[in-house]
C-alpha cells in the first residue's frame, strides 16, 4: 500500500532540519494571545484610549472657549457645577428612561424577530432583509423619516389612526407623546441589531436538544424557557451590552425628531454633551459631561460582565 | 436542519400563520423603506396634500436625475462603499485574531480584556471628535479612507470581538485539533477550519461592521471634507438647503444607499446556510 | 504664492462665489484659492469648524459665518480682527454697510468679521386672497390676525390656515420670540449686558400662543420648522407667512401652487410699537490660525465689497449687504423684488450680539417651542427664560 | 397498552428512499432490536416513533393510537439518543430531572428516582456537573440515566452502551435486562454489538436497506437464518459462505471436496440437483479433524482471543474462518485440518440467497 | 525512527491528577492498544502525544525527538477522533483531501490515494456528501479514511470502531491489521472492545485511575493478569471472582465447597496458610460436571448467544458466569452442577488484589 518513496513525503523535518523561523508559527500560548490581541490593543490606544486620557484632563479644566478667559486647572469645579445644573439632572433622567424603556423593549422585539425569522421560511431572503433594513438605515435619517411619520398633519401614523377612526395626537406637542415616539423609533431601530445576535446565536442550538426536550415532554414554552433562553443567554447578554451602551448614548433620534422638545423634556445627556462642546464651546464642561456619561455606561456594563461571570 | 420536523411544525405550525408572520416581519422591517421608495417617485406638492397619499399619483423619476446630478452620488457610493468593506475586512481581521486568543487560549486575566475591550466602546465618539481630529491630522490622514476606517473599526471592533468569541466557544476543540494534526498551525487551523464553521457569527459581525460604517455621518462629515471623498450619508446631506429639505430627492439618494446594502445581505444569507456545525462531531 | 483655502457654505452658491474668487485670482497673480465646504446647514458647518479650530488647523484661512457666530469665534480667539489693518478708518469702514452688519461684526469695539451678504425676515402674504377680499396687507399683528380670520372663515378650505412662523425648537424660533418683543422697543442685550424685559416678553409669548389658541395658526405650530413654513404657503395653505428671503425664489419656481399670487411686505408692528425684521446673513472671518492672515484680510475686503455684493446679488440672488446696490439698476433688472426687500432689511436686527449666543439661542427657542405646545403658559415660561438667560448673561 | 406496530412505513428524503414499507408488530412488554448494518435506517426508524421525523407513508400505532401526527411529548416515549443530546447549560442532575419536572412531578419524589438511577450506572459523583466536564462514556450514561428515570410507556434506545467500556457495558446490560423485567416497559432498542442483540432481546429485527430482512427470537435468527445477509450478519465471527453445487446427496465444491447432507437436508435438497448453493457454517461448529467430515485449507491469519483463537484459512476462493480452542495455535501457513458437523451447515439457494432450510 | 515513548507523562487538570506517571517504551512498528475503564485517562495520554494537551509533567518521545513542546503538525502523526471531529463544511473529499493538501501534495496525487482509502473503506459513494448527510458509522469510516490517507509515522486511534456494526467492525478491524502489516507503522489504539485489543495488540497497555496496572502481550494480560483488575476487565464476559481462604492446599469458601490447588499453585502458596485470597475462573474454564472438581449453585439469568449460552449463577455471595455449550439451557432457579479445572484458576491476595501466581 505504501513505497518507501511515499512514507518520506510527509515526513517531519528534523529537528536539525527545522528552518529557524518556523518557530514564529509556533510560539507559546502566552506569546500567540499577545500577538493576537495586539493589533486591537494598538488601534484601541491610538483611537480610544488616548484621546480619553486627554477628555479627562480636560474635565478638570475650566475651558470655555466662549468665556475669553483662558484656560486654568479647575479641580472638581466643573463636577460640582454638574450637581447644580437641573439642565444635567433632566437629561441624564431622561437618558435613564429610555435605557430602560428601549433596551428591553428592543430585546423582546429583537427576540420576537428573531424567533420569527427562524422559522423554516421556503424564501427566506425576505424575511433576513427586512430584518436588517432597519438597521442599515442611516441613524440620521432614520430620527428624519419617522419624525416625518409621527406629524401630525403629514405622518403615517396618524393617517392609520384616522383611517381606524381614532383622531390622532399631536405628538411633538406633548412630552409624552414625544418621548413615546421617540422610543417607538429607537425600538424599531435597534430592534434588528438585537434579532441579528440572537439570530446567530439560535443557529448554534442543535436541534438534537430540541428533540430531547420534545421527548422529555417539554412544549412549545418550556422548550423556548428551559433550552432556548438558556442556550441564548451569552447572545443576549452580549446584545444588552451594547444595546445599553447605545442607549446611553442615545443622540441622534432624539435631535432630529423633537430637538430635545417641547421644552428640554426628550433632551438626552448625549444631546447636552453636544450642545456644551459643540455649540457652546464650553469644554471642560462638556468633557466632564462625558466623563459621567463613561462612568455610567462603565457601571452597566461592570454589572453585566458580572452576570455573565457568575453563571459561567 | 433544512427539513421540516413534526415537533418544527407544532412549534410555530402551520403555513398560513407562517406566511402571516413572514408578512409582519416584512411590513415591521420594510415599511419605512418602501415609504422612502414611494416618496423618492413623487413630487414636492404631493407630499403636502392633505390627507396624505401613500402610493404616487403620478411616479416621476425626476428626483432620481436629480440626485444623479445635482451631486456626484455615484462618487459618494464609491467611497462609502469602500470605506466599509476596508474597515468590515480589518475589523473582522482584528476581531477574529482577538476573538480567537479570548476564547482558546489560557490566559490570565481574560475576562479583564474583554472588560477593558467593551469599556473603551462605552466612550461615545462624539467626544473624541477633536481629538481624533488631531490625531488624523498629526498622522496626515486628514481626507484619506484611512482617517475614517481606523475610527469605523474602532466602533464596531468590541461587539465583533464578543460575537466571535461566543461562535468560537461553539466549536469543537477537536475540530481545530485535528486540523492541527492535519498539518496546520494554530492560525491556519483558526482561518481554515474555525472561521469558515463560524461563517454565521462572522456574517453577523461583519453586517454588523459594515453598517456601522456605512451610516456614521459625523466623523465623515469632519475628518474628509475633500469632496472627492464624501460619503454617503453625508453626501445626502448635500441637498438640503440652509433651510429647505427636499424629501423626494433625498429620498431617491437613500433609495440608492439602501440598494447596496440589501444586495449585500441577500448574497451574503444565501451563503450562510444555518445549522453549518451541525453533523461534524458525534456529540 | 499665497494659497489661501476659503470654508464656503455648500448651501449659498458656491459655483458663483467660485467666479469672485476668480476675478479676486485675476487681479492678485500672487494669490491661489481653493474652496472647501463640509455640510449643507448652518449647524453641519458649525460643526465641522469648531472641530477644526478647535484642533487649531492651520490649513484653513478664510471661512464663512452665519450672522449669529463672528462673537463667538472672536471670544474664542479663532479669528483675527481687522481693527488693524482697516487702521483708523475702521468705524467710517463699517458705516458703508447696513447699520445691522455694522453691529452685528463688532464686539467690544473690534470689528471681528465683514459682511458677506444679507438677509431677513419677510411677511409673505397671498396677493390673490386679500384683493378677493378687499384687504390691504397688515400693519400690525391684530390686523394680521383679524385679516387671517376673515379670509379663512370664508374661504371655507380647511386646509386653509392664517398665519404660518416657527415654533419648532429651531433657530427661527428665536426670531419668533424676538419680532414682538423688538417691535415694542425692548431690547434683549444692550452694551453686552442683559436686558430683559419679562412683561415684554410674556406679551410676545402670548400674541404667539394666542394665535394658535385663535385658530389663526395651526395647532401643531411647535412641529413646524422654517422650511415647513415656506412648502404649506408654496401648497396654497397659508395666507401669511413670516419666512426668510430665499422662500422667495421658490414661491417663483414651476412647482409653486402660488406662483405670481404672493405678495412680500415687513413684517407687522405690535400695536403702537415699531415694525421688526430679524437679521440673517452671513459674514467673512479670517483665521487665527492661519499663515497667510494679512493676505487673507485683504481678500476678505475684496468680498465684502460692493462689486462682489452687486456680483452675487444678480448672480445667486443674495441680497446685498449694501443699501445703495438694491436699487442698482443691474440688481433691478435681474431680481426685481429687491426693491421690496430693502425697506424690510433696513428694519432688521441683530440677534444679541455675544460670545454665548448659542446658549441664549438654546433658551429661546426651547422656551418658546414649550409654550407653543402648550408645555408652559407664556408666564412660566418668560419666568424661567429669565433665569436661564441670566446664568448666561450675567 | 403499549404495543407498537409499523403498517408500510416509510421514508425518504426527497427521492431517497431510507426506509421502504416496514411492517412490525411489537407486543407490550416486548423487548425488541433492531439490527442492522451501518446506514440501513434504524436510527430513522426509530425517530419516527418517536416523533422526531416525519413519517412519508404508512403508519404507527403505540397502543390502539395512530401517532403519525402526533408531537414527541404525547406519545409517552423516553429516548436515548445515540449523540446524547444532553441540555449542555444544565447538570446531571438538571438533565435527569427536567422530564419529571415537565410533567409536574413534586421535587420530593424526584430526588429519589435520580438517586437510585444514577446509584445503578454509577454517575451518582457527577450529579453536579455540567456535561462539558464528562468524558464520552459518562455522557452517554447520563443520557441513559434521563431515559431511565421517566419510566415511560415505551423506551427507545438508540446504541446506548456503544462508548461503554466492556465491563460496564455488561453491567449496563443486565441493569436493562432487569429493568425491563422489573417495570416491563416495551422496549425498542437500536444496537449493532451482537451480544446485546441476542442476550437482550425478546425478538430482532434485521434491517437491510431499509427493509426488514427477518423477524425472529434470538434463537430463530441464529440457528435458522432466512437469507445469507442474516446468518452473515447474526454471530460474530461471521459465519463462514462458501460456494459449492448440490450433486447427489452432497454438496460439491471447487477443488474436489464436500460436505454430505445430511437426510433432512437432503430432502428439501431433492429436486435441486445441480444447483449452485451457498453453504453456510459457523465458526464454532467446526470439530477438530477426525470428529466431524473433513475440510482443509491454508492457513492465513490466526487470532489468538484468549478464551479461544480463530483461525482464518483459505478453502476454494473463500476465506473462512474457524472458532477453535485457545491452545490450538497453527501458524500462518500450514496447511490446516478440520472438521464439518453436516448437521450444523445452512443452505442458500446462489442465486436468491435465501435459505433453502 | 517511529518508537515512541513516555517517561513519568504526568497530566493534571488544575489540582485534579489525571494522568499519574505513566513509563511506557513503544517500538518501532509496533501495535499498542490501550484499555481501561471510562474516564481512566486513555484519550489524554493520547492527545498529549498528538501534542493537543500539554503535558504537565515527564517527556514523551517520539524516536528520538522529544516533542514535549513540537507542534502537532510536526510530529507527523494521524488521529482518528473517538468524536470524529469530520470537518462540517467539507465534503467526505475535501475532508480526506484536506490533510495532503495542507502538506503540499499535488492534487494528481491526492485523488488516487483518496479513491484507494475510500474504497477499502466502503465510502466511496459517499466522497461528495458533507458530513451531516451521513450516518453516525458513515462519518467515523470518513474519519478512519481521512487517517489513513495520511501515511504517518504513528496512527493514533481512539476508539474508531465503537459505532461500527458488528461486521462491518470485523471487516475494518482486519484492514487495521492488514494495514499496519503493509506500512508497520506505530500504531496507538484505543479501545474497550475486548475482541479488538486481543486481535489486534501487540502488546496491550491496562489503564486504570491514570496508571498503567499491566503491560503485556495479548496472552500474557489474558492468560496471566497481574491483578483483579486485570483480569476483571479483560476477556468478555468477564473473570468471575469468589473470595475464599487457603486451607491445606485447597482453596476454602464460604458454605463449604473447595477447590484443590494444583501443585505448581499450591508450591506458590505455601506460606499463605490461612490467608484470604480471591479465585479468579474465566466463564469459558468451565467444564461439564463431573470432568473438573465440581461447584454448585443456583441459576440466576441465563443468555443464550447463539454461539454459545451464559450462565449466571450463585455461588456464595458472589455471582459466577459460565460459558456453556449453546445447547445448554438451565432454567433459572435450577441448581447447576458445574465443573472447574483447577489448573485454569487465578489466585489473588485479597488485600493487595495482586496476583499470586
Ligand atoms: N438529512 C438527510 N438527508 C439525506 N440522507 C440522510 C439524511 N439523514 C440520514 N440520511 C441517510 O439515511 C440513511 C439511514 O440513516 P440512519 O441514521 O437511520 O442509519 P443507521 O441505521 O442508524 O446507521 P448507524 O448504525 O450508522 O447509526 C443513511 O444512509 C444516511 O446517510
Ligand atoms: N477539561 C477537563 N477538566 C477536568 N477534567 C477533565 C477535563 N477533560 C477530561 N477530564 C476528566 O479526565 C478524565 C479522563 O478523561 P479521558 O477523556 O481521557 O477518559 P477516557 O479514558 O478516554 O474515557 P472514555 O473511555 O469514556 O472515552 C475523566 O474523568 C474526565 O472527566
Ligand atoms: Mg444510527
Ligand atoms: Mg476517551
Amino acid at each position: 500500500m505504501a513505497t518507501a518513496s511515499e512514507t518520506t513525503l510527509v515526513r517531519a523535518p528534523s529537528e536539525s532540519g527545522t528552518k529557524w523561523w518556523t518557530r514564529f508559527l509556533d510560539p507559546s500560548e502566552r506569546t500567540l494571545a499577545v500577538l493576537l490581541l495586539m493589533p486591537a490593543a494598538l488601534l484601541l490606544t491610538l483611537i480610544i484610549v488616548y484621546p480619553v486620557c486627554r477628555l479627562i484632563w480636560t474635565s478638570f479644566q475650566n475651558l470655555s472657549l466662549t468665556s475669553g478667559v483662558p484656560a486654568s486647572f479647575a479641580g472638581l469645579e466643573n463636577y460640582a457645577l454638574m450637581l447644580e445644573d437641573p439642565v444635567f439632572w433632566e437629561t441624564t433622567w431622561n437618558t435613564v428612561l429610555i435605557t430602560l424603556i428601549t433596551v428591553p423593549g428592543a430585546l423582546l422585539v429583537g427576540l420576537g424577530l428573531a424567533l420569527m425569522a427562524n422559522l423554516p421560511f421556503n424564501v427566506k431572503w425576505p424575511v433576513r432583509l427586512s430584518l436588517l433594513i432597519p438597521w442599515a438605515l442611516p441613524l440620521s435619517f432614520a430620527g428624519l423619516i419617522f419624525a416625518w411619520f409621527f406629524h401630525s398633519e403629514y405622518g403615517v401614523v396618524n393617517d392609520v389612526l384616522r383611517r381606524l377612526g381614532i383622531e390622532g395626537v399631536i405628538w411633538f406637542n406633548s412630552a409624552n407623546w414625544a418621548f413615546a415616539a421617540i422610543c417607538l423609533t429607537i425600538i424599531w431601530k435597534t430592534s434588528s441589531f438585537m434579532a441579528l445576535i440572537i439570530l446567530a446565536g439560535l443557529q448554534t442550538i442543535p436541534r438534537s436538544l430540541y428533540e430531547a426536550a420534545e421527548v422529555d415532554g417539554a412544549g412549545r414554552f418550556r422548550q423556548f424557557f428551559e433550552i432556548t433562553l438558556p442556550l441564548l443567554k451569552p447572545s443576549i447578554v452580549v446584545a444588552l451590552i451594547f444595546r445599553t451602551i447605545t442607549a446611553l448614548q442615545t443622540f441622534d433620534i432624539p435631535y432630529t425628531m423633537t430637538r430635545g422638545g417641547p421644552g428640554t423634556s426628550t433632551a438626552t445627556l448625549a444631546m447636552y454633551i453636544h450642545q456644551n462642546t459643540v455649540d457652546f464651546l464650553d469644554l471642560g464642561y462638556g468633557s466632564a459631561l462625558a466623563v459621567v456619561m463613561f462612568a455610567l455606561s462603565m457601571g452597566v456594563t461592570a454589572v453585566y460582565l458580572r452576570m455573565i461571570r457568575a453563571k459561567g | 436542519m433544512s427539513h421540516d420536523t413534526p415537533a418544527n411544525q407544532s412549534i410555530l405550525s402551520g403555513k398560513p400563520l407562517r406566511i402571516l408572520i413572514g408578512f409582519i416581519l416584512v411590513v415591521n422591517g420594510m415599511f419605512p423603506a418602501l415609504w422612502i421608495l414611494f416618496t423618492s417617485l413623487k413630487t414636492e406638492a404631493e407630499l403636502t396634500v392633505k390627507p396624505i397619499t401613500w402610493l404616487p399619483h403620478a411616479p416621476t423619476i425626476a428626483n432620481y436625475l436629480r440626485a444623479f446630478t445635482d451631486q456626484p452620488l455615484l462618487l459618494f457610493l464609491f467611497n462609502s462603499f469602500m470605506v466599509a468593506i476596508l474597515s468590515t475586512a480589518l475589523t473582522l481581521f482584528i476581531s477574529v485574531l482577538a476573538a480567537y486568543a479570548l476564547a482558546r487560549l489560557q490566559i490570565r486575566g481574560r475576562d479583564l480584556i474583554l472588560s477593558a475591550i467593551i469599556a473603551v466602546s462605552t466612550f461615545p465618539l462624539v467626544t473624541l471628535l477633536v481629538p481624533l481630529f488631531e490625531i488624523m491630522r498629526a498622522l496626515g490622514l486628514l481626507n484619506t479612507w484611512v482617517a475614517l476606517i481606523l475610527p469605523y473599526t474602532v466602533l464596531s471592533l468590541p461587539v465583533c470581538t464578543l460575537i466571535l468569541v461566543s461562535f468560537f466557544e461553539g466549536i469543537p476543540r477537536d475540530l481545530e485539533n485535528s486540523a492541527m494534526i492535519d498539518g496546520c498551525t494554530r492560525i491556519g487551523a483558526l482561518f481554515k477550519v474555525v472561521v469558515p464553521l463560524s461563517a454565521p457569527g462572522v456574517f453577523t459581525a461583519g453586517i454588523l461592521a459594515f453598517v456601522n460604517a456605512w451610516d456614521e455621518f459625523l466623523l465623515a462629515l469632519s475628518f474628509n471634507s475633500n469632496p472627492m471623498l464624501r460619503t454617503l450619508p453625508v453626501g445626502i446631506t448635500l441637498y438640503q438647503g440652509e433651510f429647505a429639505f427636499p424629501w423626494p430627492v433625498i429620498s431617491a439618494a437613500l433609495v440608492v444607499g439602501i440598494v447596496p446594502v440589501a444586495v449585500l445581505i441577500v448574497i451574503f444569507q444565501e451563503r450562510v446556510v444555518s445549522g453549518l456545525t451541525s453533523g461534524g462531531i458525534k456529540g | 504664492q499665497t494659497n489661501l483655502r476659503v470654508f464656503v457654505s455648500s448651501q449659498h452658491r458656491p459655483d458663483v462665489w467660485r467666479k469672485a474668487f476668480d476675478m479676486y485670482e485675476a487681479k492678485n497673480a500672487n494669490v491661489k484659492v481653493t474652496i472647501e465646504t463640509g455640510g449643507n446647514t448652518s449647524e453641519q458647518q458649525a460643526q465641522y469648524l469648531n472641530t477644526v479650530m478647535t484642533a487649531k488647523d492651520t490649513s484653513l484661512d478664510v471661512m464663512i459665518l452665519d450672522v449669529i457666530r463672528p462673537a463667538q469665534y472672536a471670544a474664542a480667539g479663532w479669528t483675527v480682527p481687522f481693527n488693524e489693518v482697516l487702521g483708523n478708518d475702521a468705524a467710517n469702514y463699517m458705516k458703508r454697510y447696513l447699520p445691522a452688519y455694522a453691529e452685528a461684526n463688532t464686539v467690544d469695539g473690534k470689528i471681528v468679521a465683514l459682511p458677506a451678504f444679507a438677509d431677513a425676515m419677510f411677511l409673505y402674504y397671498r396677493k390673490d386672497l386679500l384683493e378677493k377680499h378687499g384687504i390691504q396687507p397688515p400693519q400690525t399683528w391684530d390686523q394680521l390676525a383679524a385679516a387671517a380670520k376673515k379670509i379663512t372663515e370664508a374661504e371655507k378650505d380647511p386646509n386653509l390656515q392664517g398665519l404660518s412662523f416657527q415654533g419648532r425648537a429651531i433657530e427661527g424660533a428665536v426670531c419668533t420670540f424676538l419680532l414682538p418683543y423688538w417691535s415694542m422697543g425692548k431690547q434683549l442685550v444692550s452694551d453686552g449686558k442683559l436686558s430683559f424685559d419679562k412683561e415684554t416678553a410674556v406679551k410676545s409669548l402670548k400674541l404667539w400662543k394666542d394665535f394658535v389658541d385663535q385658530g389663526v395658526a395651526k395647532k401643531n405650530i411647535a412641529e413646524v420648522a422654517t422650511d415647513d413654513t415656506r412648502k404649506e404657503f408654496q401648497a396654497g395653505n397659508v395666507v401669511f407667512a413670516v419666512n426668510w428671503s430665499y422662500a422667495w425664489g421658490q414661491f417663483q419656481g414651476a412647482e409653486s401652487a402660488v406662483k405670481d399670487k404672493v405678495g412680500v411686505v415687513k413684517l407687522p408692528a405690535v400695536q403702537g410699537g415699531q415694525s421688526a425684521s430679524c437679521l440673517g446673513g452671513w459674514e467673512w472671518g479670517v483665521s487665527a490660525y492661519s499663515n497667510n492672515k494679512t493676505e487673507a484680510q485683504k481678500f476678505v475686503q475684496f468680498l465684502s465689497s460692493p462689486e462682489v455684493s452687486e456680483f452675487m446679488a444678480i448672480n445667486a440672488a443674495l441680497l446685498p449687504q449694501f443699501p445703495e446696490v438694491y436699487t442698482d439698476a443691474d440688481v433691478t433688472k435681474a431680481v426685481p423684488w429687491f426693491a421690496s426687500a430693502r425697506p424690510v432689511v433696513e428694519t432688521a436686527k441683530a440677534r444679541p450680539v455675544t460670545p454665548r449666543y448659542n446658549e441664549v439661542s438654546e433658551i429661546i427657542r426651547t422656551t418658546v417651542n414649550a409654550v407653543l405646545a402648550g408645555q408652559q403658559t407664556p408666564e412660566e415660561g418668560a419666568t424661567q427664560m429669565e433665569g436661564r438667560l441670566r446664568r448666561v448673561l450675567r | 397498552m403499549s404495543s407498537v406496530s409499523f403498517r408500510k412505513l416509510e421514508k425518504s428524503y426527497g427521492a431517497l428512499r431510507i426506509v421502504k414499507g416496514i411492517d412490525l408488530e411489537i407486543e407490550d412488554r416486548e423487548f425488541v432490536v433492531l439490527v442492522g448494518p451501518s446506514g440501513c435506517g434504524k436510527s430513522t426508524t426509530l425517530r419516527m416513533l418517536a416523533g422526531l421525523e416525519s413519517i412519508s407513508g404508512g403508519e404507527i400505532r403505540i397502543g390502539e393510537r395512530v401517532v403519525n401526527k402526533l408531537p414527541p411529548r404525547e406519545r409517552d416515549i423516553a429516548m436515548v439518543f445515540q449523540d446524547y443530546a444532553l441540555y449542555p447549560h444544565k447538570t446531571v442532575y438538571e438533565n435527569m430531572a427536567f422530564s419529571l419536572k415537565v410533567r409536574g412531578i413534586p421535587a420530593a419524589e424526584i430526588k429519589p428516582r435520580i438517586a437510585q438511577a444514577a446509584e445503578m450506572l454509577g454517575i451518582s459523583q457527577l450529579l453536579d456537573r455540567k456535561p462539558s466536564q464528562l468524558s464520552g462514556g459518562q455522557r452517554q450514561r447520563v443520557a441513559m440515566g434521563r431515559a431511565i428515570v421517566r419510566r415511560p410507556q415505551v423506551f427507545l434506545f438508540d446504541e446506548p452502551l456503544s462508548n461503554l467500556d466492556a465491563k460496564l457495558r455488561g453491567q449496563v446490560r443486565t441493569e436493562i435486562k432487569r429493568l425491563h423485567q422489573a417495570i416491563g416497559t416495551t422496549i425498542i432498542y437500536v444496537t449493532h454489538d451482537q451480544v446485546e442483540a441476542m442476550t437482550l432481546a425478546d425478538r430482532i429485527v434485521i434491517l437491510k436497506g431499509g427493509e426488514i430482512e427477518q423477524v425472529g427470537t434470538p434463537d430463530e435468527v441464529y440457528n435458522n437464518p432466512a437469507s445469507v445477509f442474516v446468518g452473515g450478519f447474526i454471530g460474530s465471527p461471521a459465519m463462514n459462505f462458501a460456494k459449492g453445487t448440490i450433486r447427489g446427496g452432497r454438496v460439491a465444491f471447487d477443488g474436489g471436496s464436500h460436505i454430505p447432507l445430511t437426510a433432512k437436508a437432503a430432502g428439501k435438497a431433492q429436486g435441486l440437483e445441480g444447483r449452485e448453493v451457498v453453504v453456510g457454517i459457523r465458526p464454532e461448529h467446526f470439530v477438530p479433524a477426525g470428529e466431524g467430515h473433513g475440510l482443509s485449507g491454508r492457513v492465513q491469519v490466526v487470532e489468538p482471543l484468549g478464551s479461544d483463537t480463530l483461525i482464518h484459512f483459505a478453502f476454494g476462493s473463500a476465506t473462512l474462518t474457524a472458532r477453535v480452542a485457545p491452545e490450538l495455535r497453527p501458524h500462518p501457513g500450514e496447511t490446516l485440518s478440520i472438521g464439518v458437523d453436516p448437521s450444523r451447515i445452512h443452505l442458500f439457494d446462489a442465486a436468491t440467497e435465501r435459505s433453502l432450510a
